[in-house]
């Protein structure tokens, strides 16, 4: 891996999942214009929104949550190398 | 003290058993939920619960912990299942053991509100019009929402 | 739907069993109550539990029913020893059953709450200091009192 | 019976039943000077308040529980022909 390139691991839940058809899939992070230490999950998202209409409608609608490394963050947390960032939908357990 | 994911039906007399012999003590409360054979006006047949495994785990192992220390628990578990399941089957089953019986009926609560909404599960209903996921409800974020106020104790 | 009061250990696992075998439901909540070792700063060694059988079996029926109005139960049951009973021996059992989580939970500590203070039982302790009669107390009464003003629900 | 006797039954229990030495007996209210229609829990516990030392001070604690036909009451309650009239202190249950 080239220096100061970041690779990440993103997942999709539920209908998000069906949506894209994709559960699971690396993310080279060198194709972001930012530096490294600055992708937050929102610059995660401007980017895969990028992959056409579907992808932009479900990864901004209002309700979706994003989980990185296994814990419910904000738009503004930071994503690191080996990082594994999950979007989906409000949860329905229980 | 432990969570358990799993596909299998819950055996919730083994679950109890286990829960008062590894944790005596003088207060025990459990829930135990099951498939409902409807959802609204929709009859249901099926339920798929998918879930999200790594993060499911870290979640109620930290708030089996929170509840702990919340209400002062010798012993709790949750266990909750994922996969196809039918009605009536159960779908996710807490203990809580405490020295007094508010704690440990709090705890269960306190674990069941916060695992609604927070722990990464997500139900897709079968029914006569189809398949469908589950809208989250307001009312549960809003029992959620109780404990952080302070309003439930 | 029904009262049991015996001398013999509960068996949670049965009770459980055959209260979700006569009424089904979504959610089922359960509380079960074990003698302590102790009581404030005294070692207990064993309880006696003395009751006023007709009117205890009355005041729990009529709990069982009025949880039922309140909480929309589809099913509850409660089940009460009596006698001599050693530390860490069952001595209460409540279950209580209805479509949703907040209702089952509420119903049961409802339940625990009103029989501590009105149901006619009356605890004898033993222990290093000889025996002496539990005293009622005031959180006891506290807790009840929260079902009569709305506090709680 | 004679016309206009009432009599009643009275039940002792925990700590009450221990430091009176009784558990159960029959009250015959012929004893009592009101007419029987008025005769109230109070008015039993004077009357078996002269029953001694004892009686006075077990039926006078503040947190006595008077239960009429199983329910517990004032002790402005009336009672009638028949009834079961229990005393205790707080139960302690569950």
């Amino acid at each position: 891996m080239a220096s100061g390139s970041v690779s990440i691991t993103i997942k999709l839940f539920s209908a998000l999942r069906e949506a894209l058809g994709e559960s699971e899939f690396q993310l080279n992070l060198t194709e972001v214009s930012e530096a490294p230490a600055q992708i937050d999950v929102a610059a995660i998202k401007k980017l895969l929104s990028q992959r056409g209409a579907e992808w932009k409608e479900a990864l901004n609608q209002p309700n979706l949550v994003h989980a990185l490394n296994h814990k419910v963050v904000f738009t503004d947390a930071v994503v690191s190398e080996g990082d594994e960032l999950a979007f989906f939908p409000p949860m329905t357990g229980g | 003290m432990s969570v358990a994911l799993q596909s299998e039906a819950i055996d919730v007399a083994a679950e109890y058993a286990k829960l008062v012999r590894d944790s005596p003590g003088a207060a025990v409360a459990t829930f135990t939920g099951y498939v409902r054979d409807h959802s609204g006006q929709q009859s249901v047949t099926e339920l798929e619960l998918e879930h999200y495994p790594e993060m499911a785990l870290k979640v109620l192992e930290d708030l089996g912990q929170s509840a702990t220390e919340r209400f002062g628990l010798s012993g709790w578990r949750i266990v909750h299942r994922f996969g196809r399941l039918a009605v009536s089957e159960t779908i996710v089953w807490v203990g809580a053991v405490a020295d007094h019986r508010g704690e440990a009926i709090s705890a269960c609560e306190l674990m069941m509100d916060t695992l609604k909404t927070d722990a990464p599960f997500w139900k897709r209903e079968q029914g006569a019009a189809g398949e469908q996921w589950v809208a989250s409800r307001d009312s549960d974020s809003a029992r959620r929402a109780r404990w952080q106020s302070g309003e439930a104790q």
